[in-house]
């Protein structure tokens, strides 16, 4: 039986008077990959930030596996499963390719200052099964030839699909995607589809905000349009795709 | 004769190029918009052509001059003008002082002023108001008022209608066709485009940082292809 | 000549614990803790009036470095969420209160008297000169807290610590609880400091607020910056040419024809010179790589 | 009681008087500039030079030295902020930059005049005494100068093009640069104005207490909590800020021993920072 892993429900956010989510309810079910397509300025952005925590929101519903998670902070909602990346992206400039994926699974024993000191060998024994696990991630994403540079000194792409994989090592129960095709080369980009419905396959759900109508198309069981602050059209993506309003808003209503 | 003329221009943020050779021209007198889907370089040409972003290789004509790698307020003092989509007033000066500050570099303004209080009677009434306390589609008034202000040869607008409801968009394409109708030159980004390009002399569109198609206005909305960079099929 | 070198060391040493601390604050975590000889003055303080009160000197001292540590949570838990800048603004006032409370609160403190008296460790005990000894605590405590913390920051808990200090978004994103990293990151370091505060106390054998002024702050920010910021080794290194330069320049005025006062001002201004000039040219220290300077800008 | 409020009064205006400066800074270039109460300090040595050194009047002392502290202003902003903005440098080195040119003009202060108190060559008055209170003659000159500066400053900053300017690129910087305006020229003068009127505060200050080389140094804090409780960025804010940080410090003496004044001005800072962290009447700036 299918379950919404992520339930929203009529939020909204004010900035100064300006009306930036409006009232915005949408639901993606587990194990599905929800496209989120829009004109630019239309809120899907401020949604992530509201859905993740970086922005408080002015009034609505978050529910994260049947949970209420509106006043969750935001590392508390990666802790749970939910992770996300973000549009312009955020590569850690000072750490190397391979510290910034070591970062990411979740509530290692080595962060931890006591186990660091008294037990030692597991945190080792982890250290290294991250480790492996990082390069493995670092040999897909075809980052593994800098992996000693510094992040900072990876390119516009680079850095999108660094992020992506520092993501997914999270081992997240849901990811929210950012943009993640901009920049990246079209042949990784379709890897990359390939690569996000594996994950699928094992168990993972999927957010995706993206202007590339042909990857979104591809990769999405269920499109989700947004417009001025709402979500105005939820189908099957060649449904949506086709739907005048969606044609409306991006060529203009005239 | 092109006012504005912009060849192979190659431009970005500091690691990813986002114009990759563009190439457009206007000639004085016309309103062009500039569409094509998100994320195509629409915005970084126009912050190019205004010296926010500096190009990497290629050359911007203005007038004959070239106004590549010059500094955002001398491309100003030329006489180009920008309404840029967002932060596009200043927001704890009242009304009149932000069309001032628009004509901060002339010294004798008062005709203009009244112009431009002409074409939006409403930013007459409200001068003494702080741009705060204004309404989403008055914002967007002062914004093009300020810009007119140097009475510049060439106004560059991006997205001058986006978040604006269905009837202050007509309104502003009206106004935009009103400043044109003072002998301002306007290139616009636009992602109305349907409606944009019926007010337009020629349009272009952009895709991934590239010019695609150039024509007028009306021929290029019925052209499949445009049709198709959009919904990607 | 080799007792004047060890004492000159025993100075270095200290610097350098105080200065290390400094480093895992803003180094690591990118913390701008402008009131670090707030923390010092607290190790100092409470190892001597816990000595002069009774306690056995290492308990005395163990307090010192405790109740540096309850500060810095102290400190950090109104500050830590708020923006980067205003840490500085609340930790330089925080340690001038510092100074103003052991100033003024005679009863406790002597005020500018100072204080005096207070044991030194094995001090009975040590059949040769006592500096000889203290140097190899000093050194001997330098070492361990170096190896400790470059254990510490090689360890995924370090990792975390550099990613709040690259982008404390992308942590949180990560699920990493920022705040918690903060707050651990000062408290460790305000507890060196204390440790250092302590060495301090042995050193002079008479403290008084003047110690604590928050030009010291500064010393240990050039020498954090100089050495290289985030590099442990760099900050030992900036410690010693900080300090020669101010051996170096001590008995200048047999030289020049300036007033005392005038050669110690001159002398601070250098120090002022030159963390103007690191930040402009040099920003990475002379051990930093210089590839980092280029990034995400 | 009402003493303590006049007192608080003249301190808060002092402070003031030096905060337009500093949030004008903080808000346009978006730093905490910690160097700024040093050049308070500067400019009552220079007015003390000229006034009792080279003998001149002390009203002319006093404007000599306002264009002479302005003009450092400029200087460095040639010299240091102006390279940094170019590599648009990150606001952690500007403040680490601000704190080494603060160590520098204190010592150069030392280094020239020594660290001694000094006084202004002023003949003593009589004090002029109301309903029990006396306010010092300084005191009378040092609130009416500095209101009077107050209200210079808010008729530039409302009625000439600069100072409209100014406000303009406090509130943003890119839209005041497709203006036409030369955003380089305008932060040159707002550095000539911002130290010009710490200057001005400093010689005040020093005709108030005694010149020393780390007065300034002292009224740093004090300063950033009313730059902070004004909202950064915004000089009216400032303004009353640095009355009510002025006053709450002097208040404090009927309940705290006086030594931990400031102490009052950063715990009003935290409370400010913790609960309205855009300050009392908002700023540029979060």
């Amino acid at each position: 039986m299918v379950q919404e892993i992520l339930k929203v429900r009529d939020l909204k956010k004010y900035f100064g008077g300006v009306m930036a989510v409006d009232g915005a309810s949408f639901s993606v079910e587990e194990q599905t990959i929800k496209g989120l397509i829009g004109a630019n300025g239309a809120g899907k952005t401020t949604l992530f930030n509201l859905i993740t925590g970086y922005y408080k929101l002015d009034s609505g519903k978050i529910f994260f596996k049947g949970e209420r998670v509106e006043q969750m902070p935001t590392f508390k909602k990666a802790q749970i499963g939910m992770v996300r990346t973000f549009q312009l992206t955020k590569a850690l400039s000072r750490m190397t390719v391979l510290e910034n994926l070591l970062l990411g699974p979740k509530m290692q024993s080595g962060e931890h200052i006591r186990n660091i000191f008294l037990r030692p060998k597991m945190v080792a024994d982890e250290e290294a099964r991250i480790v492996e696990k990082a390069l493995e991630t670092l040999e897909f994403f075809d980052l593994m030839h800098m992996k000693d540079d510094y992040a900072g000194a990876l390119s516009g792409g680079q850095k999108r699909l660094l992020e992506m994989a520092r993501a997914l090592m999270t081992d997240p129960k849901m990811l929210l995607l950012d943009e993640p095709f901009a920049g990246v080369n079209p042949t990784l980009a379709r890897k990359l589809v390939g690569r996000i419905k594996e994950l699928k396959e094992r168990g993972m759900t999927f957010l995706i905000i993206e202007h590339d109508m042909t990857l979104i198309t591809e990769v999405s069981d269920t499109l989700s349009f947004m417009n001025q602050g709402r979500i105005i059209l939820e189908g099957a993506p060649e449904d949506v795709k086709h739907d005048p309003r969606v044609l409306d808003a991006y060529l203009g209503g005239g | 004769m092109s006012i504005l003329q912009v060849e192979g221009v190659v431009s970005g943020y500091t690691d990813i190029d986002i114009l990759n050779g563009v190439s457009i021209h206007i000639g004085k007198g016309e309103i062009v918009s500039i569409i094509g889907p998100n994320g195509a370089g629409k915005s970084t040409l126009l912050k190019t052509i205004i010296g926010m972003l500096k190009p990497r290789s290629g050359s911007i004509l203005f007038d004959g001059r070239d106004i590549a790698g010059m500094t955002t307020h001398n491309i100003v003092a030329q006489g180009m003008g920008f309404v840029p989509q967002e932060k596009n007033t200043f927001p704890s000066l009242t009304v009149m002082e932000n069309l001032e500050m628009g004509a901060f570099l002339r010294h004798e303004f008062t005709d203009i002023l009244n112009e431009v209080y002409h074409i939006f009677p409403v930013l007459k009434e409200k001068k003494n108001h702080r741009a705060t306390t204004l309404s989403g589609g008055e914002i967007k008034m002062l914004a093009m008022g300020r810009a007119m202000m140097p009475e510049p040869q060439v106004l560059l607008l991006d997205e001058p209608t986006a978040g604006l409801s269905p009837k202050l968009r007509e309104v502003v394409f009206e106004k935009i066709m009103d400043i044109n109708g003072t002998g301002t030159t306007i290139l616009m980004v636009e992602q109305n485009a349907k409606k944009a390009l019926s007010i337009s002399h020629r349009g272009y569109v952009l895709e991934m940082g590239e010019n695609r198609f150039e024509g007028e206005g009306s021929t290029l909305l019925e052209d499949e292809n445009v049709l198709k960079l959009y919904l990607g099929e | 000549m080799i007792d004047y070198l060890v004492a000159i060391s025993i100075i270095v040493g200290i610097y350098a614990i105080f200065a290390i601390g400094l480093n895992l604050e803003w180094g690591f975590t990118g913390l701008i803790n402008f009131g670090h000889v707030g923390f010092l003055a607290i190790g100092a303080y409470t190892t001597v009036l816990m000595n002069l009160s009774g306690a056995p000197i290492w308990l005395s001292m163990a307090s010192g470095v405790v109740l540096a540590a309850f500060f810095g949570l102290l400190v950090g838990i109104p500050t830590l969420r708020l923006r980067e800048d205003y840490l500085a603004i609340v930790t330089i006032g925080f340690s001038e209160i510092v100074r103003l409370f052991l100033l003024n609160e005679e009863w406790l403190t002597r005020g500018p008297m100072g204080l005096f008296g207070y044991d030194r460790p094995f001090e009975a005990m040590i059949p040769f000169d006592y500096n000889y000894f203290l140097f190899i605590l000093v050194f001997g405590s330098l070492a361990v807290i170096y190896l400790l913390l470059e254990k510490l920051v090689h360890s995924p808990w370090g990792r975390v610590l550099k990613s709040i200090r690259e982008d404390e978004d992308v942590a949180s994103a990560l699920g990493k609880d920022v705040f918690r990293y903060k707050i651990q990151a000062l408290m460790i370091g305000s507890a060196i400091a204390g440790l250092a505060g302590a060495f301090l106390a042995f050193n002079m054998q008479y403290i008084n607020p003047r110690n604590f002024i928050p030009m010291e702050t500064f010393y240990a920010w050039i020498i954090v910056v100089l050495g290289g910021s985030a590099r442990n080794k760099g900050t030992i290194l900036g410690a010693i040419i900080v300090q020669s330069f101010y051996t170096g320049t001590r008995y200048l005025q047999d030289y020049v024809p300036l007033a005392s006062h005038q050669i110690a001002a001159l002398r601070v201004m250098v120090i002022g010179v030159l963390l103007v000039l690191l930040m402009m040219y040099k920003p990475q220290g002379l051990l930093g790589r210089k590839e980092e300077l280029t990034l995400g800008q | 009681m009402l003493q303590l409020i006049i007192n608080g009064i003249v301190l808060g205006s002092i402070i003031a008087l030096a905060a337009i400066g500093l949030t004008m800074v903080y808000g346009v270039l978006n730093f905490a500039n910690f160097s700024h109460a040093d050049f308070m300090t500067f400019g009552a040595y220079i007015a003390f030079v000229l006034n009792v050194a080279l003998g001149l009047n002390i009203i002319l002392s006093f404007f000599i030295a306002i264009a002479i502290a302005g003009a450092l202003g400029v200087l460095l902003d040639f010299l240091v902020w102006k390279p940094m903005r170019r590599k648009n440098a990150d606001l952690v080195s500007l403040v680490i930059i601000s704190i080494g040119l603060s160590i520098i003009v204190r010592n150069a202060i030392i280094f020239i005049w020594g660290g001694s108190t000094r006084n202004f060559d002023l003949p003593v008055r009589r004090g002029i005494e109301m309903l029990g209170v006396t306010i010092t003659h300084n005191q009378l000159i040092g609130l009416g100068t500095a209101i009077l500066f107050m209200v210079l400053v808010h008729f530039f900053l409302k009625n000439t093009k600069l100072g409209k300017a100014m406000r303009a690129i406090s509130d943003d910087i890119n839209l005041a640069r497709m203006s036409g305006i030369d955003s380089d020229k305008v932060i040159m003068w707002m550095w000539f104005i911002g130290i010009g009127l710490a200057g001005v505060a400093g010689i005040l200050y020093g005709l108030e207490t005694t010149i020393r080389p780390n007065m300034g140094w002292f009224l740093i804090l004090p300063m950033f909590a009313a730059v902070i409780l004004g909202g950064i960025g915004n000089p009216y804010g400032a303004m009353v800020g640095g009355m009510i940080i002025g006053l709450s410090q002097e208040l404090s003496m009927l309940i705290l021993p006086s030594e931990y004044k400031m102490g009052v001005g950063l715990g009003i800072m935290i409370l400010v920072l913790l609960f309205k962290p855009k300050g009392l009447f908002g700023g540029t700036k979060a």
